[in-house]
């Protein structure tokens, strides 16, 4: 038994030494790597440096981006995230649709060519389907069309709606979307008016 | 200076199919700069194609001509080894004249 | 329309050809001068007004009109290719409007006898709109239409 | 289609019910969703069904019809065949990888490693290096204009179309045979999958899924052989909305720009590295550029 566990390592070590080129390029140059990667930005704008600097749930999606992520992982980055939201006091979550509308057409803000003073977009047609006026819509991201007409217009669904806007990391592990409120891309009330789009019924998303 | 046109003139049938790409700004008078002051208008006005001295088709451009345009046209009765010239003149008086050689197709 | 520019390029040709021959001028002012734009046309707004700045009265619907080559729907309206195929006998002119364009004209082209009825070029458009082919043919004015809608690619930034 | 949205429906009216926004229920609704996502491939892919993906593929023919590209590859030739710099020289002599002054195929087997600089060197790279090494520029004068404007025209643009369009129909083959080549593949790989930002965008974000697209725009899968080639073959490129012949370079630096990351350097290390990474995934795709894009 033991032996045969010793000539197992033996055996795995032998196979590691021969499998070194890939194996230490997979594994060893992550810190070269990242070296080499925070050497070849430079600041510009309102992008610093520290824009390449991940959190606990960015370097862990990293880290899983090309296997599965254990679920314990991707618990934690879920309840981290959730419990980090904070929900609007007055419990009031539609603000003005129109102006959702416009939010979810600007894809500016963030941008080292972007002017800071000037108000974020939420590019939601980048990803989405949302009114069906907009033709130009991508589907990187689910279709929203109908997205309070055939959820129900509930107060849950409204919270729902603004919890995931905010921060989807709180609703889905490693999802590809902004974490707009968490990030400080939108404001609450700019994320109210994304929320009114989703779910008032006079929205051209609900027609 | 402005810079060449491309110019290609292919033979087919009895037809000669002229394309040209032009290098221009084709600034319409109404973008506005960084600074926020309103970019002059700069671009093509006439454009104009001769073969044996005569004017084979000709064009007047507003600025509403897309940036580095191309034209086409399609000339009868030029062969193989003839020359195009082809001009253009901007509303600033730039002008550009270049010349190509009829091709087989 | 044809002809009268057709003579005034040919007299000025030649009064430049004299100027080139004594040395006045260079052989490039040639083009430069012997040339003119029609600053009325592209000024105007609508069809009615450019037709009328062309030369012409009215535009009469033409199925002997054909946009050859023309996008549906064009994914930058920095750039919209157009090609533009007339039947009509004489053709003399061929011109391209947008109508929604802050002026409608974006070019004409000039057809001598022996040249095919055909141009095409690529025009800007601001946003989606009807897009007129205007042809002169022997003193009178034709059209076509189409619409072409003009979508946003990309990262939207 | 229809079946997966009344899945997706379903799913949300039992969030509404149960309610919700427990962190249960709630990433079953995103699983829901993404399943609708992954159930869209008939209206992302659609090329022959989506009437507006088929029209935009009609105008993309339409455009390349007259490329204003020509324009940059005859300025680079012109640009390649002067004398310039300190030295008074052209860079007839310069070595792109298959021997001084060979610009035919250069571009199919780049980027690669370069013993006289120790370095991989991409096409942007190597023209740097030779504009220093031959015609006795400085770096800062051999990097002052990698990506041109209407006021400011880039040489190196310019350079890059012409001996880009000298590859045209051949068949990328970035040999990935040296050890720092095999680095820069790694690198390049890793800094593919970095997720960070204001936005917690990587490029994989948007380009590691197959048939999906932004806006209109589709989105090829970089990770994967087929459409890798096909968007790699494809620049160089004449962009419309920039009114500019478009280096790979400006490709990554654009994208960083939009990935909310800071400016990548023009020919660093990094950006070296991803395009190594980028064009080994392209091997075998056949060379189109330079193309135009919207």
């Amino acid at each position: 038994m033991k032996n045969n566990l010793t000539s197992i390592r033996l055996m795995s070590l032998l196979l590691s030494l021969i499998a070194v080129p890939a194996i230490a390029l997979a594994d060893t140059k992550v810190d070269v790597a990242t070296e080499v990667m925070t050497k070849s930005f430079k600041e510009r704008g309102q992008a610093k440096l520290d824009r390449l600097n991940q959190d606990k749930a960015m370097a862990s999606c990293t880290e899983y981006a090309n296997k599965p992520m254990p679920a314990k992982i991707a618990a934690s980055i879920t309840a981290e995230n959730f419990a980090a939201i904070p929900f609007p006091k007055d419990a009031k979550y539609l603000g003005d649709w129109k102006a959702g509308e416009r939010i979810a057409q600007s894809g500016v803000g963030k941008q080292f060519s972007d002017n800071p003073a000037n108000p974020n977009g939420g590019n939601c047609y980048a990803c989405h389907q949302l009114s069906p006026l907009e033709l130009a819509y991508g589907t990187i991201g689910a279709s929203l069309y109908q997205f309070g007409k055939n959820r129900g217009y509930s107060a849950e669904i409204a919270k729902y709606a603004y919890g995931k806007i905010y921060n989807s990391q709180a609703y889905l592990a490693c999802s590809n979307m902004p974490r707009f409120g968490h990030n400080q891309i939108l404001t609450e009330a700019q994320i109210k008016d994304l929320v009114a789009l989703l779910m008032d019924p006079e929205s051209p998303v609900n027609k | 200076m402005a810079d060449p046109m491309k110019i290609r003139a292919r033979l087919q049938g009895d037809k000669t199919q002229v394309i040209v790409s032009m290098s221009h700004e084709m600034e319409t008078g109404q973008r506005k700069d960084a600074a926020g002051k309103t970019v002059p208008a700069w671009f093509i006005q006439n454009v104009k194609a001769t073969h044996n001295g005569k004017v084979v088709f000709s064009a007047q451009f507003g600025p509403a001509v897309a940036k580095n345009p191309n034209i086409g046209f399609r000339v009868n009765g030029a062969k193989v080894g003839d020359k195009i010239i082809m001009n253009w003149v901007d509303n600033r008086g730039d002008n550009r004249t270049d010349e190509i050689t009829v091709t087989p197709a | 329309m044809n002809r009268r520019e057709a003579l005034k390029t040919t007299g000025g040709s030649t009064v430049m050809a004299l100027l080139v021959s004594a040395g006045l001028i260079k052989p490039t002012d040639v083009f430069a001068q012997a040339t003119d734009w029609n600053k009325n046309a592209f000024d105007t707004k609508n069809l009615n007004d450019t037709v009328k700045a062309l030369g012409g009265t009215t535009a009469t619907l033409s199925k002997d009109i054909v946009f050859s080559s023309a996008p549906d729907i064009a994914e930058n309206g920095a750039r919209v290719p157009i090609a533009i195929v007339s039947n009509i006998p004489k053709t003399d002119s061929i011109s391209i409007l947008v109508e929604k364009n802050p002026n409608s004209l974006a070019a004409t082209f000039f057809i001598p006898s022996g040249t095919e009825a055909f141009a095409s070029t690529t025009v800007k458009m601001g946003q989606t709109s009807n897009v007129y082919a205007v042809v002169s043919a022997d003193g009178k004015f034709y059209y076509a239409t189409k619409e072409i809608k003009v979508t946003l690619g990309g990262c939207g930034g | 289609m229809k079946g997966s949205h009344i899945v997706q429906y379903l799913g949300l009216w039992i969030i509404g019910l149960f309610a919700a926004a427990t962190i249960a229920s709630a990433s079953a609704a995103d699983k829901v969703e993404k399943k609708s996502t992954n159930a869209k491939p008939p209206a992302a892919s659609a090329k022959t069904t989506d009437p507006t993906i088929r029209e935009i593929e009609k105008y993309r023919e339409m455009l390349a019809e007259g490329n204003p590209a020509d324009l940059w590859e005859a300025r680079g030739e012109d640009l390649w065949k002067q004398k310039r710099g300190p030295n008074k020289v052209s860079l007839e002599q310069c070595d792109l990888g298959q021997g001084a002054g060979v610009v035919k195929g250069v571009y199919a087997t780049l980027p690669k490693y370069f013993a006289d600089t120790d370095k991989v060197e991409d096409l942007e790279t190597r023209l740097v290096t030779c504009m220093v090494m031959l015609q006795g520029f400085s770096y800062d004068q051999a990097k002052k204009a990698p990506f041109g404007s209407a006021d400011n025209r880039s040489n190196m643009e310019a350079l890059v179309a012409y001996v880009t369009a000298n590859s045209r129909g051949l068949k990328m083959n970035v040999a990935l045979t040296h050890p720092k080549e095999k680095e820069a593949f790694a690198i390049g790989k890793k800094m593919f999958f970095h997720r960070s930002g204001s936005h917690d965008f990587s490029c994989a974000t948007c380009h590691a899924q197959d048939n999906i697209r932004i806006r209109l725009q589709d989105l090829p899968n970089l990770t994967k052989q087929e459409p890798a080639q096909r968007a790699y073959t494809s620049w160089p490129a004449y962009r419309v909305s920039q009114g500019e012949l478009r280096s790979f370079q400006w490709r990554l630096f654009d994208c960083f720009r939009q990935q909310r990351f800071p400016e990548l350097d023009f020919t660093s290390q990094g950006s070296v590295a991803l395009t190594t990474y980028l064009a080994r995934n392209a091997n075998g795709g056949v060379l189109l550029a330079p193309t135009i894009k919207r």
